[in-house]
């Protein structure tokens, strides 16, 4: 009932650029450990890993992605962070039929506009991770921003997101400045947030645009000086390369952390035992996805990937990633998500304890109500 | 008699940051002979070649060609109005074939050299004209060679056949014997007097026994000015061109 | 200082010089001496192996055997920028002046290897072309003039064996002889000279002896005041 | 250390070709046994043609849009002797108008490429305008600059669609009739427009233009001295590569469906450098073997675990280092000598 | 109080400030690279990559050794220095004779590979590195809060790039530099060891990239991609300056560090490319660039 024999699936990611690190070769040592979990086979097929470097290029990612179904018989792609290179992928697998497991990409897109019925974003997205934090700080009070863009699409989807929820909740905006991407010194445009008095200056970057904002801010002693850093798109990763003397006090949003309870730890344990350090957000949630998509494969005892997803859509999700996942129509996985401040050296015990959870945000405030999302497959 | 004046040069004056290299020359010369440019090193003749041919642009000063200004020209353009020059140093293309070499001159009037479109080969009828020419500087056992596998004497050779090919009413030839042996000496000053008949030439050379030999009329500079003119024998009797370039006239060039 | 034709002490001796550009080999045994203060020149045709007998001398061919020793020590084997330093001076016959420095740089670069160069004002005062264009550009100069200039480093350096490729080429016939007053006067401070020349009516004002070099040998040696009777020789070596 | 002196003057008898081969980019006389390059061009037609049965189609039809780039820009390189590091932006820029009037205008695959690549000839045209009178280090950096910034205005513009591209470009009926999602159909589609490209630069190298080029490379002020408006020659050897790197990335947008970032960043141009200078500058199958070594090293690269920057610029250097003439022209030197 | 284009005043000298600060970064590389062009005529595109190494031997001699900012300020551009020799001596000194195009291919190579063994080993997010001690806090200017670190970088660098313009423009050691750049046969035929002189000059310039990369690994992440993105500006840098003019690469770093600033405060989406558009203009203008001479 398997194809081939065999149900193979393609880990694709960013194996050596700027996503290397909170997706990379741990996706696939994620993805490996859900296999492992069903035995390496499922009614007698094995299970079989590849995984392929798109190295942030769409066109790359397309050319594997066609290649893989078309040449390799790859049954269900995962992962490939870059919102660019997942639309590129999220097109094809449309066409093909094929099922795609989104761990790595922020665009709310890829549930909205360009959904597909065989396309499951599942950990995170920009909308998440920016409406998130913001609900969070102007609940506490914080109600004036200032935001330091990323000048390109990305960047300013982030600043929207969050601008718009901060003005719904009656905060204001006092000002933002766009900068262009790679860029290195930042100081100019701290200067300007700091002149600006906000209480947040909002971070709506990424990668080493955000860790060398929030590095430089505490060289110029933003936080101290009253004012709260948020970075509107941060992984744990970020945060371990910056050092807890630069990030500590940051607000950011989560969809995990690896020390939230025994489930979580004792999965880090055996992840790290391969990896060598802990999991970011991204790789569990490679994780999560690929084991619901074996569950479904197992349920259906087949591999077709229209009755997979089926399965996949009304079975409820629940590991150690999420104790209450649920697949909205548009194929958004809807789970908690945390809010999270990173810890002061001080406060920290050991090797990645870097997050206090300061609140957990329910799924339907975390993500976009998918009848809003723009998707046509919601009725 | 103003018609026999083909080119002229009127008041011309070229400083380099400061440095005065020619000052007021005014220059004549004669439709159909051979003028020579002779004086010390660093008199400024390459200048006034250079200034003429518009390789570089005069500080003050006109230049008139068959009575029409051409001081504002580019020098590609001097040079498809009949003016063509060579270098002090060998210039030919060195990775092309000799017959490439003055094909790529032969070419030039066609008015096709923009059309990438055409075969190579709708040049090959200008192979006749191009060989006549080679066979006129006798390079003929050389056609088929890159230029830079010739002699240097021969490259001169070379030069002059691709300056031929234009057909040009002025040469300008910038010390065309400089550096050849003697067996080409006078092989390429014959050869210059051939090519003479009906045009007109303008060179510097320091060789003076060829100067002697070959030209009708002599201007001599120094320090960027006119310090005489007329024919060789009155010239080298002048004894400021004497002292200021000739000397004893004991050591000279064989 | 001694009068150098009297004085039989070899400063350059060169012994079955053998020199290769890559796989060409172009120099066959070249054997040559040269004594303290003479001046001595180098004639042949054009590629007869002039200019590489000088290259090997100063160590800057491809590779070269045989032996060339310069006041008792031998040059092949040692490294290359220790032979300038020994006193021996190369006018290349390109001249080799930089664009990238001035006149004045130019002049001034060649380290002084020896005391006794000419001054500055001295070198002037041979030279009056070079006077006051301290700050041109080198390349600017007129091809004379670089001659000139490529000549004058050299004499500021004191080195006391000084190889001049082709000194005269490109040079009006005053500017040759004031060249040909400058090597004599060189020549009476003792100065050793080797001198490639094609213009054998300047070389015959100046040297003492002429070797002659055809296809990388040496086939011949006139000395200076038999060169009248050996003009007929000396026309068919140099093919005139 | 070997000797470089520069010669003002060699007058040697006899014959110096030593400093010939090296003191310019390593350049070959293309064209003086055309019977053996028949051959070699006919069995590449005859392997082209079968390739898609034997190898993924799409894979070759990316093969085949980076050989008319490198084709393109050895154009100028290797018959002009400029060096572009800014080709990028001919290649991203048509791809993102092709793309742009595929998806949104609804033009047909032929038209929208077409628009593509005027849209290179005349960003080509400003580009050169700019740059031709410069040549050498000055040349590449004024290429790079300029490229830099079309890089930025793709980031910047709406139509272009940020760092996410035009994604889902329809590859639409060639003259509407062939329906081109069929990825056979595509791929002769894709070899034609490629063989056309070829024909061009072919052409235009042995033409009267191409004689000009030629001698302009080797001494500049002697073509002015002969009456040729040099500028204006360089001009339209660099209008033309420009032109035919926009057809390439015209018809990779619609290969890929896809135009985006990646296409015009500065690593783009690099890349183009780097096929041509393995495949052989100045030769004509250089280029296109350059490019089939790189596309097929970078995608099995991306299968492995080796970090594939390093594995390419290990490439680079030992091209420099050992065979400068690159493959091609190491080929034609070791037969052309027998 | 009146605004400036709505840009108070004080904000205007902070962010000129700053922007000299940053141009003291651009002068520091730059000068390294005009060294190395204008003495070895190559363009050493592994000037980025050689300065990210800078920074990385820094964060691994305070990792692995415990060795901290004051003992890398010295070894860091030591080491980086003598990579540099290694890479002259076994691959660059083949390629003087050749077009200077493939000096830049070469680097080109080069620097992929550094850049992508440094990713492959330590990922690209980047590593912290803190400021040292001594110069950890700021001063209150009133107009702004300058951090002690950044004025230390601003000493520091026009220390070394004066100290560089003085040795090559003044003594002899440049005219045999720029000599040997144009005729290194002849010059060792004067005498000099040409090849021990061109080595230690590459040395020496890649040794200004290193002690760059030492000085930004506090301010910046240490990271392999830190050098990619630089390195184009610099270029364009040097390119204005004009191509191995070191007054040029210095004066232009400065001035366009302080451009820049004024970009980010009025037109901040433009910053990236106002380097380029004034390279533009520049050379069209004045082609060998603002101090270079045609050659
Ligand atoms: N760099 C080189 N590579 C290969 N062969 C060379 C090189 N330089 C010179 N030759 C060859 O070596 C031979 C001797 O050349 P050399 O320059 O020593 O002659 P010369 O006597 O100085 O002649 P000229 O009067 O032209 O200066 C010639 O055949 C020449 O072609
Ligand atoms: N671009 C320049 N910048 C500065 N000075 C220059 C330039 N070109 C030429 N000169 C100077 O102008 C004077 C005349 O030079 P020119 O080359 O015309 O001399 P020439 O008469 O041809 O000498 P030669 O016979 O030695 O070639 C020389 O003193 C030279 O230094
Ligand atoms: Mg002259
Ligand atoms: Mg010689």
């Amino acid at each position: 009932q398997v194809s081939n024999n065999v149900i193979k699936i393609g880990v694709m990611n960013d194996r050596s650029g700027i996503y290397a690190d909170l997706a990379g070769e741990g996706s696939a040592i994620a993805a490996r450990l859900a296999a492992e979990e069903f035995g390496g086979k499922i009614a007698g097929a094995p299970i079989e890993i590849v995984v392929a470097d798109h190295q942030n290029k769409a066109d790359i990612a397309a050319n594997t992605a066609r290649e893989w179904i078309d040449a390799g018989n790859v049954d269900v792609i995962a992962d490939v962070p870059n919102s660019a290179a997942a639309l590129a992928v999220q097109g094809i697998t449309k066409d093909k039929k094929r099922i795609f497991l989104m761990s790595g990409p922020g665009s709310t897109d890829l549930s909205g506009k360009s959904c597909s019925p065989y396309g499951f974003q599942w950990t995170y997205d920009n909308y998440a991770m920016a409406a998130g934090t913001a609900r969070a700080l102007v609940e506490q009070g914080k109600k004036n921003w200032y935001f330091i863009t990323a000048d390109y699409a990305f960047g300013h989807s982030l600043e929207d997101e969050t601008s718009k929820m901060v003005k719904q909740l009656d905060g204001k905006v006092a000002g933002n400045v766009r900068h262009p991407l790679g860029n290195a010194d930042f100081s100019s445009y701290l200067l300007q947030a700091q002149a600006s008095k906000a209480d947040v200056i909002g971070l709506a970057n990424a990668g080493g645009d955000a860790t060398n904002a929030v590095k430089q801010a505490s060289e110029f002693g933003i936080t101290q000086s009253g004012q709260s850093l948020a970075g509107l798109l941060l992984f744990i990763s970020d945060i371990h390369a910056l050092g807890l003397q630069a990030s500590q006090g940051l607000l950011l949003t989560t969809g995990f952390y690896w020390d939230t309870d025994e489930q979580t730890r004792e999965w880090t344990k055996k992840f790290e035992a391969k990896a060598g350090r802990k999991p970011t957000m991204v790789q569990a949630g490679v994780y999560s996805a690929v084991r619901h998509y074996l569950k479904a494969v197992e349920a259906v005892g087949s591999d077709d990937p229209d009755k997979v997803a089926a399965k996949m859509r009304e079975t409820p999700v629940a590991d150690m990633f999420t104790k209450n996942g649920k697949i909205a129509a548009n194929g958004r996985m809807f789970h908690d998500m945390y809010l999270a401040q990173v810890k002061t050296p001080g406060e920290s015990k050991a090797p990645w304890d870097y997050y206090k959870i300061v609140k957990t945000i329910p799924a339907e405030q975390a993500f976009l109500d998918p009848a809003k999302s723009g998707c046509a497959l919601v009725k | 008699m103003a018609d026999d004046i083909i080119l002229e040069a009127r008041g011309l004056s070229k400083e380099f940051k400061g440095f005065i290299a020619v000052k007021e020359v005014n220059l004549q010369v004669r439709r159909g002979t051979i003028h020579a440019l002779i004086g010390p090193n660093g008199a400024g003749k390459s200048t006034v070649f250079n200034l003429l041919t518009k390789f570089l642009t005069p500080t003050r000063g006109q230049i008139l060609y068959k009575g029409r200004d051409i001081t504002a020209m580019k020098p590609a353009d001097v040079a498809l109005l009949g003016m063509v020059r060579s270098f002090q140093i060998s210039a030919v293309f060195p990775h092309l074939s000799v017959l490439e070499n003055v094909r790529v001159a032969l070419q030039r009037p066609r008015g096709t050299s923009f059309h990438f479109w055409k075969p190579e080969a709708s040049l090959h009828d200008l192979h006749d004209r191009a060989e006549e020419l080679i066979e006129a500087v006798n390079l003929t056992p050389w056609a088929g060679h890159t230029a830079a596998e010739l002699p240097y004497g021969r490259k001169r050779a070379l030069e002059i056949a691709t300056t031929l090919a234009l057909d040009p009413e002025v040469m300008l030839l910038d010390e065309p014997l400089a550096g050849m042996g003697h067996e080409d000496i006078e092989g390429t000053a014959a050869l210059i007097k051939r090519v003479s008949a009906d045009r007109t030439i303008l060179m510097v050379e320091h060789n003076l026994s060829v100067v002697a030999h070959l030209s009708d009329t002599i201007t001599v500079l120094r320090r960027g000015e006119i310090l005489a003119e007329g024919a060789y024998d009155v010239v080298s009797r002048n004894p400021q061109v004497m002292e200021a370039y000739m000397g004893t006239g004991e050591v000279g060039h064989a | 200082m001694p009068d150098g034709a009297t004085v039989k002490t070899a400063m350059l001796e060169i012994r079955d010089l053998q020199a290769f550009y890559g796989e060409s080999h172009v120099l066959h045994g070249v054997n040559i001496d040269v004594r303290q203060g003479e001046v001595v020149t180098l004639l042949g045709r054009n590629g007869a192996g002039k200019t590489t007998t000088m290259r090997s001398i100063m160590g800057i061919v491809g590779k070269r055997n045989g032996s060339i020793r310069f006041q008792g020590k031998e040059l092949i084997g040692m490294a290359q920028h220790k032979i300038p330093r020994l006193g021996i001076g190369y006018v290349p016959e390109e001249r080799g002046i930089f664009s990238s420095l001035s006149v004045d740089e130019n002049l001034m670069l060649p380290p002084v290897v020896k005391s006794g160069g000419m001054t500055v004002p001295q070198i002037y005062e041979l030279f009056p072309n070079l006077q006051g264009r301290g700050t041109t550009q080198g390349t600017r100069l007129s091809g004379g003039e670089q001659q000139m200039l490529a000549i004058a480093r050299i004499l500021r350096t004191g080195a006391d064996l000084i190889l001049l490729d082709e000194p005269t080429e490109g040079l009006a016939p005053v500017i040759i002889e004031q060249i040909g007053v400058a090597v004599r006067k060189l020549k009476q401070r003792g100065f050793t000279i080797v001198l490639v020349e094609q213009n054998f009516r300047f070389a015959a004002t100046i040297a003492d002896r002429h070797y002659v070099m055809e296809e990388g040998h040496v086939v011949d040696m006139i000395p200076n005041d038999q060169l009248a009777q050996n003009m007929d020789k000396l026309h068919t070596y140099l093919g005139v | 250390m070997a000797a470089q002196i520069k010669t003002t003057s060699i007058k040697t008898a006899g014959i110096k070709t030593a400093d010939t081969q090296t003191t310019t980019i390593a350049l070959r006389r293309p064209g003086q046994d055309s019977t053996r390059n028949a051959v070699i061009l006919g069995i590449g037609l005859l392997i082209a043609l079968a390739a898609p049965f034997v190898l993924y189609p799409v894979f070759v039809m990316k093969v085949l849009c980076f050989a008319l780039f490198a084709c393109a820009f050895n154009l100028l390189i290797g018959f002009a002797g400029l060096l572009s590091f800014g080709h990028a932006a001919f290649f991203g820029g048509a791809a993102y108008i092709t793309a742009h009037s595929a998806k949104v205008w609804g033009l047909g695959p032929e038209v929208s490429i077409l628009l593509g690549m005027g849209f290179s000839a005349l960003l080509g045209l400003a580009f050169g305008a700019l740059a031709i009178r410069r040549q050498g280090i000055y040349f590449a950096m004024i290429t790079l600059a300029l490229s830099q910034m079309v890089f930025f205005m793709a980031l910047q513009l709406k139509f272009t669609g940020g760092e996410d591209g035009i994604q889902a470009v329809p590859r639409g009926h060639l003259f509407g009739v062939i329906d081109l999602n069929n990825s056979l159909s595509m791929y002769y589609f894709v070899l034609a427009v490629f063989l056309v490209g070829f024909a061009v630069v072919w052409r235009a190298v042995h033409s009267p233009f191409g004689q000009v080029l030629k001698a302009i490379r080797e001494n500049e002020p002697r073509a002015v001295s002969l009456g040729y408006r040099t500028e204006r020659y360089k001009l339209l050897a660099f209008v033309l590569s420009a032109s035919l790197a926009g057809l390439a990335g015209g018809t990779k947008a619609l290969v890929f469906q896809l135009a985006s970032l990646t296409d015009v960043t500065w690593q783009m141009s690099g890349e183009v450098v780097l096929m041509t200078l393995l495949g052989g500058m100045g030769t004509l199958l250089g280029p296109v073997v350059g490019a089939a070594i790189v596309v097929t090293l970078e995608s099995y690269l991306a299968a492995t675990s080796m970090p594939v920057p390093v594995v390419i610029g290990a490439i680079f250097v030992v091209c420099v280092l050992v065979f400068r003439r690159g493959i091609v022209g190491e080929l034609q030197a070791r037969f052309g000598r027998r | 109080m009146f605004d400036l284009l709505g840009v108070p005043p004080q904000v205007l000298f902070g962010q000129l400030l700053l922007g000299l600060i940053n141009g003291s970064f651009y002068a520091l590389l730059s000068l390294g690279l005009a060294v190395i062009f204008g003495m070895l005529n190559v363009i050493n595109f592994a000037h980025g990559a050689l300065y990210m190494i800078g920074a990385f031997v820094a964060w691994l001699l305070l990792t692995k050794l415990g060795l901290g900012y004051w003992w890398a300020l010295g070894l860091s551009p030591l080491i980086v220095g003598l990579l540099g020799v290694v890479l002259e001596k076994t691959m660059l000194s083949r390629l003087y004779k050749l077009d200077h195009l493939y000096g830049l291919l070469l680097t080109f190579g080069l620097a992929l590979i550094m850049e992508g063994a440094f990713r492959h080993f330590y990922g690209v997010s980047g590593q912290p590195y803190p400021i040292p001690d001594a110069l950890k806090g700021g001063q209150n200017l009133g107009f702004m809060f300058l951090p002690n670190y950044r004025g230390w970088v601003v000493v520091a660098s026009l220390i070394v790039c004066f100290g560089t313009w003085f040795a090559i423009e003044r003594t002899r050691l440049g005219a045999y530099l720029r000599a040997a750049t144009e005729n290194p046969v002849l010059v060792q035929a004067f005498g000099i060891n040409v090849p021990v002189m061109i080595t230690a000059t590459y040395g020496f310039g890649v040794a200004l990239a290193g002690l760059a990369g030492v000085l930004a690994a506090p301010i910046y992440q240490v990271s392999p991609l830190m050098g990619s993105n630089l390195i184009i500006v610099v270029f364009a840098v040097v390119v204005i300056g004009g191509m191995g003019s070191i007054l040029g690469a210095i004066v232009t770093g400065l001035g366009l560090g302080l451009l820049e600033g004024l970009t980010k405060v009025f037109y901040p989406e433009a910053s990236n490319i106002v380097v380029f558009v004034v390279m533009a203009i520049v050379l069209l203008i004045k082609p060998a660039g603002l101090f270079g001479r045609e050659r």
